[in-house]
């Protein structure tokens, strides 16, 4: 049994690494910083050696225990899924370095299991090709994602959790409803043989609608978004980071997977209601963020807008429109995080996110506010920076389409995303002179900060790597990139 | 109608009746109930269905799957209990505040 | 490696890694931050200096680097983006060279010449962007470097003016935005060339190229302030002069301006858009904005505020020129690019220097000025005399071919428009000239600040002393090789011999 | 606390509005008759996968066709699943320590009833574990008998020693999704794939996860009725 690089089912590997990591810092609280640490380096190099193989190999099936669909569970890795868990893992790094210097070891031994555990949970959830495997992913990301808001402590997080939970629980058995219906229509849960047998009738319609629900509501599309800003906002800092970053995009790429793969005989219609309420979230969540006086609620706000973008390419439907998509929802995570963790630096130094007292704290977290305002720039959607890309594809595919209202929600978007994004900048410009006194906030938080948000810009920059990535398997359908 | 269909047809009934409860109540345990009654709609759903052939055995898959979620629905609500208990011992009161913090 | 394919981005990375370290140079780094920025500014010039020899002698430099599948960054020296650069990497020495003086002392100095170094590299982008899309790129650059400046002081006045620069030059970026997408879906090309890419989809898009120009025309205007996108300019001026400088004379309404040159004469083509029917209200608008600029520069008794809509007007001068349509008329126009930046230029030095000087902020407080400070105010007169078009001063240059060129392209009202705005000029800038010159000095000045026997630091001193010389040499040397009017000339026969 | 975003409020007094309520009866019921009428239109033979599994039990190690979907055909999602009970505690654990319920002084009957019953519940457990292998049974029935167990020992008042409330209790709580794990990767360092047991002694196998598994089940419900770590004191 010769197990060359070539031959190691990297997939797998980013599946159980984090699980056996977690598994270690649960048996060894003492260690669990730095065993964390030593997993997350290994995932990302396990998820770099998968992508290195989709890339060299093309698109990867794997079925566990032997068996294969339908009997068995298949892992299947093409550029959609491994582009997530690329962006999961650059993330995930990023809020490992963070959260060492930012847990006080009491913390750090629950923090450590649960974040390995989800992370683990979003690797298996982008690989799995099983809508019944789906659902347990969903459920073990739902459940540590509670449970890591609720590490927080205090009114705030604990109900923001309690509702969350709520949600998430209701979320996942309307799509496990979906499931079992599908399940006995086709007797199969695998993604590709569904979509081979795939034809409509009422109990498919009925599937439909009870799973895009479920997951709709997970993904916070408006109107079903009122819990993610008071969940996102008072859990701790890193842990709103990969909320905002991952976990909510992780029900989104299951409804992408279903909406390409599985639904499209049926759910066309659905496409221009899903368009208008993205529209919607882009406009009320933009409006919402400019409100806010608290940081954390205005950064949270803005997921909810960013998370209507995702969804105008569902009436658009060209595949122009899905890479826009795509881009938006990679730019987006990264530069998501590097929002909350900015945040989470100026609560450690400042004690508070209220944002018309934040100038004398901006003052002394340079680093910081560089990396919130280059995040910013990413969100605003201006050059150079990925969601720039993201808009740009975005506004071609509506114009090719001749949709040209999506443009017009498109720009007010931006404009609002302006508007909220200054609104914080504006206040690192003050008379206060700077003072170089001891700094409360470790670097490594302030650079992990900033790393993500260069790696928002960068994305700008490398564009045709990723937009190729993409179409190893031509998850977005037959024609090739326009 | 097939029994097992009818199963299936209570098993919709307890989906969408905990749906209403879980709306209508305010007080977190009915809520968390509410849940529970839900997942036993589905559970229902699916095991009923899965004898719907009357000459074979009924398939084992689905009965696998509601093990499966059985486990889940227990783990989740335990979380759930577990976290109420301390937003009651936070705020006073086991039900969610009507007013968000901004 | 292939050096014409790569000196298009050396020079804009010559001031863009300057920038960047400086960020991270702690405060009290004075000599080494001064140093860099020299050494940079004078390294782009060499550099541009050698694209300028090269594109001489029939070099090409283009850099392309890909963005987007069939949409690359394209960096390419032609003859009018050898001009912008040219202009704005020359100012840029002088206005190191100003800034450097006029801050001494100040705090935020890293901040401030990182993103200085920031928004020259910007400008560098805007005129050497071979495509509309590399133009948008470095254009929306701009604007975001361009902020931190404006609100430097981060007084309540700053914030707010640098809000109201946000909300124009954002709001202008998205019409920008989507008037590109929009060329690009029906065009499916966004590279420059000269006469134009877009002639052959006249049948069947016209309305739609029609809608698109507007769309960009109205993107640009904002940075070249035409009425009625012009609100921000005047606010701007509460930023440090060299600040000023770069906004009215080096980059940011140059940028405007360029851009309109770019979308006429190198996206649509000047006949193209002449026959289109497009040129003629964007020359009304401009006549529009000169006589509007000037007339409310009259009322103004702020110096900087009244400097500040003087650009206003003399910045449409270009754009007039350009929606002329007629040869001699873009000749004007463009020379106008070079002449105005160098005059304008002059004028805030000189305005900065009276503030930090004797605290002199009002036209109202300059009488006697002159005899104070004769240096400055001797520049400050060249200046003034040039903008309003007194020969043998650049400014005459360009009125005379714009007048010239009206008259060839048939449109004799310009000429109502360029004596009135020439008789305004004069009205808002003789009475400053005569009172500082003519008038008894106040007894005592606003804030006077002592320089030995100078009348003021060899920094604030120089710089505005070599621009006015240049404003006078633009004038006298106009017919010598290689001065800008020949430059132009080049330039305007090739866009327009088919 | 500003106030709430909501559009309305639409509670007055923690209690929904009437017409509301009747709105939500109207769209329920409809929500339930459609369902209805989509799962009354499946086709009375069931599309299952009933003969695959018949087909492969006999490579699958054990003749009991759920066992041999939830430990081998489909033992993936079980691992994940045991992943997600232990996350439950976990979340349960940092939640730092639920207010103790008041100690039951447990009563003689209690007390008699524990003494009784647990030995009894553990033998139980045993057999379901050992017959869910050709019968009904398995891992997660044995396992929740094994966890009603410790539930009655905790109502009766007995707490785990401290020294066992450290590592040997997590060994514990992992030790069934560490087992899983390890098998998972012994069988791919041995050539097959992730969870592929060979079948000679799959049974054993099997048999030897179950055994983990319902311990790690019995003592993670057990611990999750207990609320708060052992040994960590309450912050409140």
């Amino acid at each position: 049994m010769a197990l060359t690089i070539a031959a190691i089912p990297w997939g797998v590997m980013a599946i159980l690494l984090p699980l056996v990591g977690a598994l270690a810092c649960f048996l060894s609280p003492r260690r669990a910083n730095p065993l964390g640490l030593v997993t997350a380096f290994g995932v990302v190099a396990c998820v770099a050696g998968l992508a290195w193989q989709v890339v060299a190999q093309g698109t990867q099936r794997y079925a566990i225990g032997g068996w294969g669909a339908p009997l068995g569970i298949d892992v299947y890795a093409d550029g959609l899924s491994v582009l997530m868990l690329m962006a999961t893992a650059v993330v995930g790094l990023g809020i490992s370095v963070y959260s060492n210097s930012y847990f006080k070891r009491d913390k750090a031994v629950n923090f450590w299991p649960l974040w390995l555990f989800l992370w683990s949970a979003l690797n298996a959830l982008f690989l799995s090709a099983d809508i019944f495997n789906l659902y347990v992913t969903l459920e073990l990301l739902g459940l540590a994602a509670v449970a890591l808001v609720a590490l927080a402590g205090g009114a705030d997080a604990l109900t923001g959790a309690m509702r969350y939970l709520l949600v998430s629980l209701l979320g996942s058995l309307a799509y496990l409803l979906g499931v079992a219906l599908l399940y006995h229509s086709f007797g199969c849960l695998d993604i590709a043989l569904l979509a081979e047998r795939m034809e409509p009738s009422p109990a498919v319609l009925a599937a439909v609608g009870l799973m895009s629900a479920g997951l709709l509501l997970k993904t916070a599309l408006f109107p079903l978004h009122f819990w993610l800003p008071p969940a996102h906002a008072s859990a701790p800092a890193p842990v709103s980071a990969l909320l905002s970053a991952l976990v909510v995009k992780a029900s989104f790429y299951i409804l992408l997977r279903l909406w390409l793969e599985v639904f499209p005989v049926t759910a066309a219609a659905l496409g221009q209601l899903l368009g208008l309420l993205g529209a919607a979230a882009v406009l009320w969540g933009g409006l919402q963020a400019l409100r806010q006086t608290r940081l954390k609620m205005l950064i949270a706000y803005s997921t909810v807008a960013q998370l209507g973008y995702l969804f105008l390419a569902f009436p658009l439907g060209s595949t122009i429109a899905w890479q826009g998509t795509l881009y938006l929802l990679l730019s987006h995570a990264l530069a998501k995080a590097a929002m909350f963790m900015a945040a989470g630096n100026v609560l450690r130094f400042g004690g508070h996110d209220r944002i018309v007292d934040l100038d004398r704290v901006a003052q002394r977290l340079p680093l910081t506010v560089t990396a919130f305002a280059l995040a910013g720039v990413s969100i605003m959607g201006l050059p150079p920076s990925g969601g720039f890309i993201a808009k740009w594809l975005l506004l071609e595919a509506a114009m090719l389409s001749g949709q040209w209202w999506w443009m017009i929600i498109l720009i007010l978007g931006g404009l609002l995303a302006a508007a909220y994004v200054f609104k914080v900048i504006g206040y690192a410009f003050t008379r206060a002179v700077m003072t170089h006194e001891a700094r409360a906030v470790p670097a490594t938080m302030e650079w992990a900060a900033l790393a993500l948000a260069l790696a928002a810009i960068l994305l700008g920059l490398v564009a045709p790597w990723p937009l190729a990535l993409m179409e190893i398997g031509l998850p977005f359908g037959g024609e090739a990139a326009g | 109608m097939s029994p097992p269909s009818l199963y299936a047809l209570v098993g919709i009934g307890l989906f969408t009746l905990g749906l209403y409860a879980l709306i209508v109540h305010t007080h977190l345990l009915r809520k968390i109930l509410a849940i529970n009654v839900m997942g036993s709609g589905v559970f229902l759903v699916l095991v009923a269905l899965a004898a719907r052939a009357r000459e074979a055995a009924p398939d084992p898959v689905p009965h696998a799957m509601v093990i499966t979620g059985i486990v889940v629905a227990v783990s989740a609500t335990a979380l759930a209990l577990a976290l109420m208990v301390r937003v009651r011992a936070e705020t006073g009161r086991a039900e969610l505040p009507e007013k968000r913090p901004e | 490696m292939n050096w014409n394919a790569w000196l298009p981005l050396l020079i804009v990375l010559s001031s863009l890694s300057v920038g960047l370290v400086i960020f991270f140079l702690p405060e009290e780094r004075v000599a080494t931050r001064t140093t860099l920025n020299l050494a940079a500014a004078v390294l782009k010039l060499v550099l541009v200096g050698v694209m300028i020899w090269g594109v001489v002698h029939g070099h090409h430099y283009v850099t392309r680097l890909p963005l987007l599948p069939g949409l690359d960054l394209v960096l390419r020296a032609d003859a009018e983006s050898v001009l912008f650069v040219t202009l704005s990497s020359g100012l840029w020495l002088v206005t190191t060279v100003y800034a450097i003086g006029y801050l001494e002392g100040s705090p935020h100095r890293s901040r401030f010449f990182g993103f200085f170094s920031l928004c020259v590299a910007a400008t560098v982008g805007v005129a050497l962007a071979g495509n509309l899309m590399t133009f948008l790129l470095f254009y929306e650059l701009l604007t975001l470097a361009t902020y931190p400046l404006i609100v430097h002081r981060g007084t309540d006045a700053a914030h707010q003016a640098g809000r109201a620069y946000l909300t124009y030059t954002i709001a202008g970026g998205a019409l920008l935005l989507v008037g590109t997408v929009w060329l690009y879906g029906i065009a499916g090309s966004l590279d420059f060339s000269y006469r134009g890419f877009v002639a052959e989809l006249a049948d069947g898009h016209r309305a739609a190229l029609i809608a698109i120009f507007a769309l960009l025309i109205a993107g640009l205007a904002v940075k070249a302030a035409l009425v009625p996108f012009h609100g921000w300019l005047p606010q701007a001026m509460v930023a440090p002069a060299p600040v000023s400088a770069l906004l009215h004379a080096v980059a940011v309404v140059k940028a405007g301006a360029f851009g309109i040159m770019r979308v006429v004469s190198d996206v649509y083509g000047i006949e193209f858009a002449a026959g289109l029917g497009v040129t003629l209200p964007l020359a009304t608008v401009a006549a529009v904005t000169i006589i509007y600029g000037s007339m409310r520069a009259l009322f103004q008794d702020d110096l900087k505020r009244r400097l500040a809509f003087s650009t206003v007007s003399q910045v449409s001068y270009i754009v007039l020129g350009i929606a002329l349509t007629s040869p001699i008329a873009t000749i004007g126009g463009l020379v106008h690019l070079v002449h105005q930046g160098v005059m304008k230029i002059t004028l805030f030095f000189c305005a900065g220097n009276l503030a930090e000087t004797l605290g002199i902020h009002k036209v109202s407080e300059m009488n006697g000025v002159g005899r104070r400070m004769p240096w400055t105010m001797a520049a400050f007169t060249i200046g003034a005399f040039g903008m309003i078009g007194a020969p043998p001063l650049a400014g005459f240059i360009s009125k005379w071919y714009l007048g010239l060129g009206a008259l060839d392209a048939g449109q004799g009202w310009v000429l109502v428009i360029l004596a009135g705005s020439s008789l305004l000029n004069a009205g808002y800038f003789l009475p400053v000239v005569y009172a500082a010159w003519f008038k008894l000095p106040a007894d005592t000045w606003p804030a006077e600040r002592s320089f030995g026997r100078r009348e003021t630091a060899w920094a604030l001193l120089a710089p505005p002393v070599v621009t006015a010389l240049l404003t006078l040499a633009l004038g006298l040397l106009a017919s010598a090789p290689f001065s800008p009017l020949q430059w132009v000339r080049s330039i305007t026969i090739r866009e327009y011999t088919p | 606390m500003k106030k709430t975003m909501n559009l309305k409020p639409m509670t007055e007094g923690g209690k929904i509005r009437t017409p509301l309520r009747l709105l939500l009866i109207v769209l329920l019921s409809a929500l339930a008759a459609g369902l209805g009428y989509a799962v009354s239109t499946l086709s009375s033979q069931a599309p299952g996968l009933s003969e695959w599994v018949a087909a492969n039990l006999e490579s699958s190690g054990v003749s009991n066709p759920v066992t041999a979907v939830l430990l081998n055909f489909r033992g993936y999602d079980t691992v994940l699943e045991m992943g997600v009970l232990l996350v439950a505690l976990l979340g349960v654990w940092s939640l730092g320590g639920i207010p103790e319920q008041r100690e039951s002084s447990a009563g003689p009957v209690l007390d008699m009833l524990s003494r009784l019953l647990v030995p009894v519940l553990i033998l139980v457990a045993g057999y379901l574990l050992w017959a869910g292998a050709d019968a009904p049974g398995g891992a997660f029935q044995a396992g929740s008998v094994l966890g009603a167990a410790g539930v009655l020992l905790l109502l009766a008042g007995w707490r785990p020693e401290p020294r066992f409330a450290g590592l040997p209790l997590r060994i514990i709580l992992t030790m069934g999704l560490g087992l899983f794990v390890v098998m998972g990767i012994v069988s791919m360092l041995m050539g097959g794939r992730l969870l592929q047991y060979p079948r000679s002694f799959a049974g054993v196998l099997i048999l030897l996860i179950e055994a983990a598994a319902t311990l790690s089940i019995g003592m993670t419900l057990a611990a999750l009725f207990r609320g708060s770590r052992p040994g960590a004191k309450l912050d409140r």
